[in-house]
């Protein structure tokens, strides 16, 4: 349509109130019929001065901050923020440890893309079924948290060398009853909606980035696999451990929302591979080395990174011998994912960007922080 | 023609025809213009069906509302919106006098002729209409068809934009 | 004469006409000026409405289908009011009722206030072509498919009233989408339903019911290209979901109910169901024999199984909300007219031919059959063939990802990867 | 009062009229458009009473008439408006006074 009538651009906010953008976040679109000339983005509405606020807090009390940023992993940020300070204090942790460690950040690695497949098939306009059938099975991995650590969604559960409390006796025949349903589970969500046309229609070719764009924007996770690279900082800096375990890293074909899609999907599998080899190998012994509980590591800064369901989850914490950090401070991976936007949208319809946001799956509390 | 239905229908009709024919000459918002034409067209539908022209009102209702109306509310909606001032120029009180004058022609020639009427409602189905159409009038519907090709092809024409010209050149 | 079989005596309630005509005869003894006929008109528009289209809606349109969705997203769905929550849609309308209308300042008043109103009539209007039996038509009008179209295509610009109206951007996106699809999709109904008239050569519906009836096949075997048409079509113009962009919940809020509240927002869902029946009788109507069952409609009452016959159709609707995603506008419109608009132009091709070898030849009814299996040998052959040649290819598309084994940079298509499934 | 022919004849004169005047007083090329439609129908209008009530021709002539007219309307409309927006692309207005490039 553009070029065929002298229209105006104009405006569209779209959010921070909208049913789509996951949160209260705001693009800023000018759109020339449904075209979009140029998108904007606006963050800061959930904004709570996390990493300020961790400046005053001792390092253990700092673990539940990290269960609020992005409040669909928690476990994976408690994971990254725990391996920043052991890395910075230098505390090992027990082979068990490590094992109960990998098990939840895959169990949380398959809740989180439950979440992210669920709303972004929600975003395609598949009217609720597929979130509600991803939310069923990502309620069955939220009750094992719950079995493990008393919480669903924020656990708090990773401890500074190790983890809170032990494995209970039931939770692994629970593990395993929910492994042995899962890829069913994912081949029923690839039924519907892998082969549809439909869905191929609205996700093919929308929101595609190149190899090089998207490692000019940094960016990790699901949409850089995409692109077709190969990066999983699992494979590529292994910790708690990851080395151990045979898995593979998915990889799309042109970086399209499809891909993306394709790719998560795949991950969920490769997590179950997982959990189940690390459930097979579990350890004995205990679950955590002694902490002293006012932790004043020796001066100096530690970055630790793990493979959170989003991305790189990076955790960068600087001690001045203090008895809470001197800085806190955290690589989101959506916000930096999202850094990408303007790039996907802009040329796009209304329908596409919100297609393409979806496909980045984005958690705003991790944004704004 | 009998029957009080017919007669409470024709005034009704009357009624709503005239208003919104008023309404789309007094109604400064082109858009709301709009909608009163499509209010007269579902009017004349109306006088079709009493005239027992079925398949015209039914017609007409397809293609004045459902085809023309749509086309002038695209039209409205991709001029800007300066372009929605449905005002009147300076020669509006000209107009009026002229068409006045001419209405009242008309009205004298109307009530003055002593009009020949065939009082028996006459049956046309659908079937009749396709039947003429396609023998004694066959002439003119393929020129229509073809009148509707051209207006087709031409409209398309008219509004391809530079660009697209250019792409199709090369 | 079999005792059971359904009679024209005016107590047999099997055929609800029986008694409305003999009604009808007393009061117009009793009117004068065919006052009978205004008053007839009220009453059937009353009366389809409370016992046809309002059950329907409630409990279908609202309980059904909430129900039905709920069950393919493996949930309850409503079960808290009334048994089985059969009262959730009493209680949503007294909700509803109790809501403040938000007007927005800027919107233009009057057409936003008009817009549902004139939402409504035409809902009703179109029921009364619809022959529920044998008897049981208000208007068995001889133009009525005709009839049908024209009085749907009014709803369109009461949305686009609703969505002008809002002054919103949300609203005139909706509004915008909805001109620019109906224009897009009438074209291959009408192309589609002239197919139909082809063959059965009226444009009544109760005369196509009985054409049916009497060659013994539904026009959907006959005409599957005009039955998909139809379908795609109308869940366009219903704004059900693989083609609801005029609403989209998930891109521009609500379309052009973005600023409705309360019972405003209420008519227009309420319509909305009420248009989606109306589609569905029409639908049962043409294609699927109206009221006949195979001569079952001799003993039980043909009222209930066209009832239950559009309640069926209904379902359809509500299985493609439940289970496909939204298209967008522009492969909406590109669906429109590169693929079903040729395809119906074809099928209309076909069936002219047909239809001419019929009387030609003077041949045997019985050989519809033989054009049911042509035609929907066609039907297979020219979508099959039609999206290849659109550039259709299923097979290239790679439907899952490549797997590596290890870390690294950028991996090329060509390599492939290894373990590729 | 049972409506005959002068009726309908005196509505569609009405009509035409009213859409003469439309026609010829408003400033918008959509408003002049919208004028010339309702000319139309008003024609249709009284070739329908003549065909429901005229002797002579038979009723299918006037609807014939009609069906012809109905076309052109559609044709007429459609190349109207394409032209209404190709001019508002290249003079920026529709405003018929401001169409005046033939004038000096």
């Amino acid at each position: 349509m553009s070029g065929l009538i002298k229209s105006e651009p104009f405006t569209l906010n779209i959010g921070p109130q909208h049913p789509s953008t996951h949160g209260v976040f705001r693009i800023k679109v000018k759109v020339d019929g449904e075209r979009i000339v140029d998108a904007e983005m606006v963050m800061g509405y959930l904004h709570r001065a996390m990493e300020k606020l961790a400046e005053e807090r001792t390092y253990t009390q700092n673990i539940p901050f990290t269960d609020r940023t992005d409040y669909l992993a928690s476990m994976s940020n408690n994971l990254g923020y725990v391996l920043a300070v052991e890395k910075l204090a230098g505390i090992n942790v027990p082979e068990r440890g490590n094992a109960i460690r990998v098990i939840m950040a895959e169990l949380q690695r398959i809740a989180s893309h439950c979440m992210a497949v669920g709303a972004f098939t929600n975003d395609t306009g598949a009217w609720q079924t597929p979130v509600m059938w991803c939310f069923r099975e990502r309620e069955r991995v939220l009750d094992l948290f719950e079995m493990t650590s008393g919480a669903r969604l924020t656990c708090n559960y990773m401890r500074i060398g190790g983890v809170a409390f032990d494995l209970p006796k039931e939770f692994e025949p629970a593990t395993r009853r929910l492994l042995a349903d899962l890829p069913g589970f994912i081949d029923e969500i690839e039924g519907l909606l892998v082969g549809n046309e439909i869905f191929l229609a609205r996700t093919r070719g929308v929101g595609a980035l190149s190899a090089e764009t998207a490692t000019n924007f940094s960016l990790s996770g699901p949409m850089l696999r995409g692109s077709g690279i190969a990066w999983d900082i699992r494979k590529a800096d292994p910790y708690c451990g990851y080395e151990k375990y045979d898995f593979q890293i998915p990889i799309g074909y042109q970086g399209d929302a499809f891909d993306r899609f394709i790719v998560r999907l795949e991950e969920m599998r490769q997590s179950v591979k997982i959990v189940q080899q690390a459930l097979d190998a579990l350890p004995g012994g205990p679950h955590s080395t002694q902490v002293p509980l006012a932790l004043r590591p020796p001066a100096g800064e530690a970055y630790a990174r793990v493979e959170g369901p989003r991305g790189e989850l990076g955790y960068y914490v600087v001690s001045d011998e203090g008895p809470s950090p001197y800085r806190f401070h955290i690589r989101p991976p959506s916000f930096i994912n999202l850094s990408a936007l303007k790039e996907m949208t802009v040329g796009g319809t209304v329908a596409d960007a919100i297609v393409v946001l979806g496909s980045i799956d984005i958690v705003v509390g991790e944004i704004d922080r | 023609m009998e029957g009080f239905g017919v007669s409470l229908a024709f005034w009704i009709l009357t009624g709503v025809t005239l208003v919104a024919a008023l309404g789309v000459l007094a109604s400064r918002n082109l858009l709301h213009a709009v909608l009163f034409l499509i209010l007269l067209f579902v009017g004349m539908a109306g006088y079709f069906v009493l005239l027992s022209a079925d398949f015209l009102a039914m017609a007409q209702v397809i293609i004045y509302v459902g085809a023309i109306a749509v086309l002038v509310l695209f039209a409205v909606l991709l001029t800007p919106r300066a372009g929605r001032n449905n005002g009147e120029t300076r020669m509006f009180l000209p107009a009026l006098l002229l068409c006045g004058t001419l209405l009242a022609i008309i009205l004298f020639v109307i009530t003055d002729t002593n009009w020949a009427v065939a009082d028996e409602s006459p049956s046309v189905t659908a079937a009749d209409l396709g039947e003429a159409l396609l023998s004694r009038w066959v002439l003119p519907f393929e020129l229509a068809s073809v009148l509707l090709t051209v207006a087709l092809v031409g409209s398309i024409m008219l509004v391809r934009s530079r660009e697209e010209e250019a792409e199709d050149a090369v | 004469m079999h005792p059971f079989l359904i009679t024209d005596n005016w107590y047999d309630l099997r055929d609800l006409g029986n008694l409305s005509g003999r009604l009808l005869e007393l009061l117009d003894d009793a009117l004068p000026f065919g006052l009978v006929y205004v008053l007839a008109a009220l009453i059937g528009f009353a009366a389809s409405f409370l016992i046809f289209v309002l059950p329907s809606q409630l409990i279908v349109g609202v309980y059904g289908e909430r129900k039905l969705i709920g069950r393919i997203q493996s949930r309850y769905g409503p079960n808290r009011v009334g048994p089985f929550g059969l009262l959730q849609p009493v209680a949503d309308a007294i909700k509803l009722m109790q809501k403040e209308a938000l007007t927005p300042k800027t919107a233009d008043r009057a057409l936003m206030y008009l817009a549902p109103i004139v939402f409504v009539a035409p809902c009703v209007l179109l029921f009364a072509v619809i022959p529920f039996g044998p008897n049981m038509v208000f208007a068995d009008i001889p133009v009525a498919i005709l009839y049908f179209l024209a009085v749907s295509s009014i709803p369109v610009l009461t949305t686009f009233m609703a969505g002008w109206s809002h002054n919103n951007k949300y609203s005139l996106f909706g509004a915008m989408r909805v001109v620019a699809m109906t224009i897009s999709y009438e074209l291959p109904l009408v192309l589609g339903m002239l197919g139909v008239v082809l063959f059965t050569g009226t444009l009544a519906l109760q005369g196509t019911v009985l054409w049916q009836k009497e060659l013994d096949i539904w026009l959907v075997f006959l005409q599957p290209i005009a039955f998909a048409i139809f379908f795609i079509s109308a869940s366009a113009e219903l704004n059900r979901t693989p083609t609801d962009i005029a609403e989209a919940e998930s891109e521009i809020v609500a379309g052009y109910l973005t600023e409705y509240s309360g019972m405003k927002w209420g008519l227009f869902y309420g319509m909305d169901i009420g248009y989606a029946i109306a589609a569905a009788a029409f639908g049962v109507t043409v294609f699927l024999g109206g009221w006949t069952l195979f001569g079952l409609e001799k003993w039980v009452p043909p009222w209930i199984i066209f009832i239950g016959k559009t309640h069926l159709f209904y379902f359809l609707f509500i299985w493609t909300r439940g289970t496909l995603p939204r298209l967008r506008i522009d492969q909406l419109m590109t669906f429109a007219w590169k693929f079903m608009l040729p395809i119906a132009l074809l099928n209309l091709a076909l069936v002219a031919t047909e239809r001419m070898f019929w009387i030609e030849q003077e041949a045997d009814d019985s050989i519809v059959y033989a054009f049911a299996i042509i035609n929907i040998i066609a039907a297979a052959a020219a979508v099959y063939g039609w999206s290849r040649a659109l550039g259709y290819r299923p097979e290239e598309t790679p439907l899952r990802p490549r797997l590596v084994s290890e870390a690294g940079g950028f991996v090329p298509l060509e390599s492939g990867g290894e373990g590729a499934t | 009062m049972t409506p005959g022919l002068e009726h309908f004849l005196t509505v569609g004169a009405i009509l035409f009229c009213l859409g003469l005047t439309i026609a010829l007083s408003k400033r918008n090329a959509i408003g002049v458009l919208m004028g010339i439609e309702i000319m139309l129908n008003a024609v249709n209008l009284t070739l329908l009473s003549f065909a429901r009530f005229g002797v002579g021709h038979g009723p299918v002539t006037g609807q014939a008439f009609v069906v012809f007219i109905i076309t052109v309307a559609a044709a007429e409309a459609a190349v109207a408006l394409a032209l209404a927006v190709s001019v508002y692309r290249n003079r920026d207005t529709i405003d018929v006074d401001k169409m005046n490039l033939l004038r000096s």
